[in-house]
């Protein structure tokens, strides 16, 4: 009961990360058809900003310093670099940002070396909000999830209640439409871009400091990322929510389970034949956590190819 | 028979309805045109009877048998072919490889990865009395993208006839030609659709007169008349629906 | 000088000139030691370690006039931190006419150099190399795939575990329930299946066992939970770099009350990122600088002195290996060719003094036995680590006899006759 | 070009093709690797060309082969007599087959969809792969050891080199034949407008499948290769850096031409050979490279070779010096912060008491508190960034 109740509280705090990640992705995708692959590093940028930022002027100000700073260089991106090879279609642009995401992760390991930095959680969070049975959860832990359900309201009203996130809507629900927008639509992808940043440099500036801040986090959570907005479908703010948060409840809730195919035969009286044959068969599924969300995400592609919420295919 | 036959053919998109409740009979051999204003859902009825779209409801038959649940390439190959308003043809390739696509396909050489495609005589000469065709032998080995526009339109009225189709749908095949090439494209399709069901979709009135047996009118996504060219003009609620005037 | 261009001119030219150049006006070849290790990429930073401790431990003994009258010859091979680099470098540096080829980083890598000097040596009985795995623990590499040429001076998994089970049990910090979480991949399996067999020797129940993810997991709250409703005294792990520091973190914040048994705590970085999250852990190695008494001492400060930095653990282990290796070089006449063969047997029947007991190298499987150094990190130890001002204070040595495992069935090795 | 030249190149070719044969087993080790990333990257780049598909996970089918082909051997070991020649055939069929099943799923989408679903493949796959022990033999992966065959004992590596050549021109030589096909003529009009292509009547996902499938089979026979010359394989060539290889490799010789990605995959393969016992750096220089490509010269290398023939020479000297320029700049700087970023350096100046330490870099000791040590790579790039601008206004005003 124990296990169950941290784990969801875990889960929840995970999949709302994952969401503040992977919201500014489908929007850029939705608006400007670009698949970023820098967008992990921008979060990872945005965590050592935080930490770098943080040594000067205290954890919160860094808070606010470092995804300001990811989204002025996401806004760089877009104008002087994205906007170059926008005539070589999205393929170039995609390639770019794949570039990219190489050349920030070499850059990173050049400026603070291939191993994690200590960014600390400011002592005013680290602290346990409340004890299940003896087991703490640290305060930091919810802090993290009121930062991203903050953000996820801010965007909502963002899009509501904005001329901004009328043209968002507009575009996402009927992409031909930008391009019959006229000629402030290169402010409107730079503005989307820059947000999308600064999300992702929001999460990394939060996080960074609860989990490890090393080289090889852009590419950890890159790739679930694309997996949540894949299996939420491109370009759906609700879907990406929808899938970060099942995604970030399945893999801390499967860490527990060890379950293997074989065992799963039992019923039928075929587990013996299966352990005994080994290999996939008895893989446990905890230890496939980290495979797992490709799994759901090949499956998702077979039934549903558009994705949870997505409408167009 | 009919060639193509809709009963009560829906298409909604999100909250708009687009098609609402068309039936129409296309007659085996004959040439048949849609007319209507912009907006009336032409296209759109053009991409459900060729397969790009599914209909939300009703049903569609091709020469009799249900076509609204397969996919274009199941529809092309049962002998429709179709031709697009925008010219969409293969950037990279030239006007000897297009049409040579249409052949291959006709001919069914398809998952073939043993000859070269040049080492298929018969393909090679199919293509090449196309080209003689259309008028655009000389231009073989040209880019297709690199063609003057009426010559695009002739390669792609070319590529479509490569199908040997039964039926063939035209998506405005004068539109943005002067009176004159567009003169010299009907007499084009009529000399090479001879014997063939063919619907178009055509805005100039002087060109679906001269081309077609039979017309049919879409207003708001229903068709209001069908019948001979006379009768359509004489029809009081096409011209009224038709930007309120005459038609002539 | 620590200075990293340095090194790599140094090594550049070294290849260029002096390694590669036939000895024509030398009338006795010099020992050449390559170090193969990933020097570039992620891992560089701990991995470039043991290059550092060879190229010290290397000058050291050339200070002392080398062997058969030249100096010890070394030079730097990055495998790219990819086994294939890796196996082009040591065919590189098989080609400059390395006579010992030397691996501490990684087991994986070091499986691919011990596969490809097997099958050199096979191939080319007039020109064999030997290698020495100076950290890399897969139980494998002294079983499956052990050979004549390959000697390991370092411990395995079996190894550690008995030491720190029979450390722990003179400490009175073992406990009933034992809670055993490792990586899943061959060190956390051998970790994990020492720890089932010790269970069955000793006084005390494994309670559950947890294989996860090598450096994926970002979050292990989930195994903090599991150890809690475990109910464990104490957690046994092999883990290392985040993954380790990242476990001892989440079990400090769950507020739990378990002690943790370790083997890689004393790699650079660990103690500092873990913080106070260590103090009071157990570890086991064979090298503690405080139970190595003024030998400790010399070594700290002198490595220091030349160096720029205190020696880490792994820089101590290549160290101590090299001194092993003069120990043995000593009983070998001086010749006018250098034949690896005499030098491998000349290792098995070597007994080296250490300041914490009797080492020798098994001839069974070429695994060396050193007294294990059972320690306890604790603040204000004598020699604070990591930048921290805590450290390893030592609890317990075990003689390395007592300890060894037995030699592995698997390993079936085949001697030159 | 004449005959004579003709010949020339051929002979060229030729010269540079068999010389391997005498090299010693270090070199002829670095000529095979530089063969296979050159037959890997055009396999890649069969799905690009033609289909405009861009994949991300071609490691997956690079790997099987690999696998396949070394658990081959280690059945030869076992007493199956297969020569050596023929083991890169169980990459190709390895490849075909994997590709086959990946290929039908990812192609179900394209664009950024397939990226990501190739992408999404390759981490299950490296995910899987320590797992599981019986197939891809843990993360110390799988061994095997040649057994001579047809009278060679291919103990050395040039003796495999001829086999490597001898398959990766066949396997040129498909891929060259296949753009002629049927098959091939349909795949790339599929990546012009895939949508007319099926009014055409022609299934095109079972053409996008095909295409996969033969792509995959060509990267597995580039896996396959590297698995007889290396002997031992393991789960690591799952990983996203042999995935991103070819991708890097191709787009930076330029993905529009036939030996576009064998170019760029030849240069990358060496320079990395040889630059990685140099810096630390390479892998830097390999993105920046890569992003300066993308973003200034999209044909790739060889595409705007080819294409910018008809440019003054001048026009192309003084291109290349800019470049030049601006990039030793770049490659000062960033080699100065990486000694200098190091942790070696904060100790030795830790034991300066905090002050500037010298630096030791192309041989040229530095002091980083003099200002000349920074101004004159900020000269040197500026001097750069003026010829480029002055080119451009001089292309302006003709």
């Amino acid at each position: 009961m124990t296990y169950l109740l941290t784990s969801l509280v875990n889960g929840l705090v995970f999949g709302l990360l994952l969401f503040m990640v992977s919201a500014g992705l489908t929007l850029i995708f939705g608006m400007m058809g670009v698949l970023n692959f820098a967008h992990s590093s921008l979060y990872m940028l945005g965590a050592y900003l935080g930490y770098s930022i943080g040594r000067w002027t205290g954890f919160w100000p860094a808070l606010l310093l470092a995804p300001l700073a990811v989204a002025l260089l996401g806004a760089f991106i877009e104008r002087y670099m994205l906007r170059r090879v926008h005539r070589h279609g999205h393929a170039q642009e995609l390639l770019l940002t794949f570039g990219l995401a190489l050349i920030i992760h070499e850059a990173i390991k050049l400026m603070y070396g291939p191993y994690p930095v200590e960014y600390a959680i400011p002592a005013e969070l680290a602290r346990t909000a409340f004890s299940v049975n003896g087991f703490n959860v640290p305060l930091y832990r919810l802090f993290i999830g009121a930062v991203a359900i903050s953000m996820f309201v801010s965007l909502f009203l963002l899009m509501r209640y904005t001329r901004l996130g009328l043209i968002v809507r507009a575009a996402l629900s009927q992409p031909l439409m930008v391009e019959s927008l006229g000629h402030n639509v290169g402010f409107v992808f730079l503005l989307v871009f820059a947000i999308g940043a600064a999300l992702a440099g929001l999460a990394g500036a939060v996080a960074g400091a609860f989990y490890p801040t090393g080289p090889n986090m852009a590419e950890d959570l890159g790739s679930i990322v694309f997996v949540v907005v894949v299996v939420g479908g491109l370009g759906s703010l609700e879907g990406a929510l929808v899938a970060s948060l099942a995604i970030g409840l399945l893999t801390t809730l499967t860490v527990g389970l060890d379950w293997t195919l074989a065992g799963a035969l039992a019923p039928f009286g075929l587990s013996g034949w299966a352990a005994s044959i080994g290999g996939l068969f008895s893989i446990t599924l905890s230890s496939l956590t980290g495979s797992l969300p490709f799994i759901i995400m090949l499956f998702v592609l077979l039934f549903r190819p558009a994705g949870l919420m997505g409408e167009r295919s | 028979m009919s060639a193509i036959s809709l009963s009560a053919v829906r298409k909604r998109f999100g909250s708009s309805e687009i098609i609402r409740g068309v039936d129409l009979e296309v007659n085996t051999g004959e040439r048949h045109a849609l007319i209507g204003p912009n907006g009336a859902g032409k296209s759109t009825l053009f991409n459900l009877i060729s397969g790009q779209f599914r209909p939300t409801s009703g049903q569609i038959l091709l020469n009799g048998q249900r076509s609204d649940r397969d996919p274009p390439e199941t529809i092309a190959r049962r002998g429709l072919a179709r031709s697009f308003q925008i010219t969409s043809l293969f950037a990279r390739l030239t006007v000897f490889e297009t049409v040579r696509l249409g052949v291959m396909a006709n001919q069914g050489v398809r998952f073939c990865f043993w000859r070269t495609a040049a080492s298929q005589r018969e393909v090679t000469n199919d293509v090449l009395a196309l080209l003689d065709d259309v008028n655009l032998s000389h231009r073989a080995s040209v880019l297709a993208a690199e063609l003057p526009y009426s010559e695009q339109r002739a390669l792609e009225l070319a590529v479509t006839l490569a199908l040997r189709p039964e039926i063939i749908l035209l998506d405005e095949p004068t539109a943005g030609m002067s009176v004159e090439e567009a003169a010299q494209t009907v007499a084009l399709v009529r000399r090479l659709t001879a014997g063939r069901t063919l619907l178009v979709v055509e805005h100039d009135m002087d060109v679906v007169f001269s081309l077609c047996d039979r017309i049919s009118v879409l207003v708001h996504g229903q068709i209001i008349a069908t019948g001979a060219p006379d009768e359509i003009t004489r029809d009081e609620r096409v011209n009224e629906a038709y930007l309120g005037k005459g038609l002539h | 000088m620590p200075l990293d261009r340095r090194d790599v001119l140094k090594l550049a030219g070294a290849a260029a000139a002096g390694f590669a150049a036939p000895a024509i006006a030398q009338a006795r070849p010099a020992l050449k030691i390559a170090s193969v290790e990933t020097l570039s990429g992620p891992g560089s930073t701990v991995n470039r370690l043991w290059s550092l401790g060879l190229k010290y431990g290397i000058e050291k003994i050339n200070a002392e006039g080398g062997w058969n009258g030249q100096k010890i010859v070394y030079a730097e091979y990055d495998t790219e931190g990819t086994t294939g680099g890796a196996s082009q470098k040591t065919q590189a540096a098989i080609a400059d006419g390395a006579h010992i080829i030397a691996h501490g980083g990684s087991s994986n890598i070091g499986g691919q150099i011990t596969e490809d000097v097997r099958k050199w040596n096979l191939r080319n009985p007039a020109a064999k190399v030997l290698f020495f795995g100076l950290g890399i623990e897969a139980l494998e590499l002294t079983g499956a795939k052990c050979h004549y040429h390959f000697f390991r001076f370092a411990t395995n998994a079996d190894i550690r575990i008995r030491a720190l089970v029979a450390g722990l049990k003179a400490e009175n910090a073992l406990g009933k329930k034992v809670f055993s979480i490792n990586q899943n991949y061959s060190w956390g399996h051998d970790i994990q299946a020492a720890l089932e067999q010790s269970a069955g020797e000793n006084d005390f129940t494994l309670v559950d066992k947890v294989l996860h993810d090598v450096n994926k997991i970002q979050d292990f709250s989930p195994y903090a939970a599991r150890i809690a409703a475990s109910g464990a005294d104490t957690v046994f792990t092999g883990n290392w770099g985040n993954d380790l520091s990242l476990l001892l973190k989440a079990v400090q914040a769950a507020g739990l009350k378990v002690r943790f048994a370790t083997t890689f705590l004393d790699l650079p970085g660990a103690l500092s990122s873990a913080g106070s999250a260590a103090l009071g852990y157990f570890h086991a190695e064979l090298w503690n600088p405080q139970a190595f008494g003024a030998f400790g001492q010399e070594l700290w400060t002198d490595y220091k002195a030349k160096m720029g930095t205190f020696p880490s653990t792994s820089e101590a282990k290549s160290i101590l290996a090299l001194l092993f290796l003069q120990q043995a070089l000593k009983t070998i006449p001086e010749a006018s060719k250098i034949d690896v063969d005499q030098i491998a047997q000349a290792l098995e029947r070597t007994s080296y003094k250490a300041p914490t007991g009797d080492v020798t190298m098994r001839a069974g499987d070429h695994q060396i036995a050193w007294p294990i150094v059972v320690s306890k990190v604790e603040q204000g130890a004598k020699f604070a680590t990591d930048g921290t001002d805590m450290g390893f204070v030592p609890v317990k040595v075990i003689p390395g006899g007592e300890v060894l495992n037995t030699v592995q069935a698997s390993c079936k090795m085949q001697r030159p006759s | 070009m004449n005959r004579y030249h003709r010949i020339a190149v051929c002979l060229a070719a030729a010269i540079v093709l068999l010389a391997p044969l005498t090299f010693s087993d270090r070199y002829a080790n670095l000529a095979i690797r530089i063969l296979v990333a050159a037959l890997f990257a055009t396999a890649f780049n069969l799905l690009w060309r033609q289909a405009r598909l861009l994949s991300f996970g071609h490691g997956v089918y690079f790997g099987a082969g690999m696998f396949a082909a070394v658990h081959l051997m280690r059945a030869n070991e076992a007493g199956l007599n297969v020569p050596l020649i023929l083991v890169p055939l169980a990459g190709v069929l390895s490849g075909l087959i994997i590709g086959l099943l990946c290929g039908f799923i990812a192609t179900l989408r394209s664009g950024a969809y397939f990226s990501m679903i190739t992408l999404a493949i390759a981490e299950l796959i490296y995910s899987l792969g320590p797992r599981w022990q019986a197939l891809f033999g843990g993360e110390a992966g799988i061994s095997s050891m040649r057994i001579p065959s047809m009278g060679l004992s291919f103990a050395a590596l040039n003796e495999v080199y001829l086999i490597v050549l001898g398959w990766s021109a066949l396997g040129f030589v498909a891929i060259r034949f296949f753009a002629k096909t049927p098959l091939g003529q349909i795949a790339y009009a599929l990546g012009d407008n895939e949508r007319r292509l099926q009014f055409l009547g022609y299934r095109t996902h079972a053409v996008k499948v095909c295409l996969f499938a033969l792509s995959a089979a060509i990267s597995g026979l580039a896996g396959g290769l590297l698995g007889i010359a290396a002997e031992n394989v393991d789960y690591t060539v799952f990983g996203p850096a042999s995935s991103a290889a070819p991708v890097i490799q191709t787009f930076i010789g330029g993905a529009d031409v036939l030996f576009g990605p064998a170019f760029g995959a030849a240069i990358l393969t060496g320079f990395g050979n040889v630059f990685s016992d140099v810096t630390r750096l390479w892998l830097l220089y390999q993105g920046l490279a890569f992003v300066v490509v993308v973003m200034f010269l999209p044909a790739g290398i060889v595409g705007s070779l080819l294409s910018s023939k008809k440019r003054p020479l001048r026009e192309a000297i003084a291109n290349t010096l800019a470049v030049l320029l601006c990039s030793a700049s770049l490659i000062f700087l960033c080699e100065s912060a990486s000694i200098l970023l190091s942790d070696s350096y904060a100790s030795l100046r830790a034991n300066q008491g905090g002050s500037w330490v010298s630096y030791r870099l192309f041989n040229i000791e530095l002091l980083p508190s003099s200002p000349i040590v920074w101004a004159l790579p900020l000269i040197v790039a500026l001097a750069g960034v003026l010829v480029s601008c002055k080119l451009k206004r001089q292309e302006e005003a003709a």
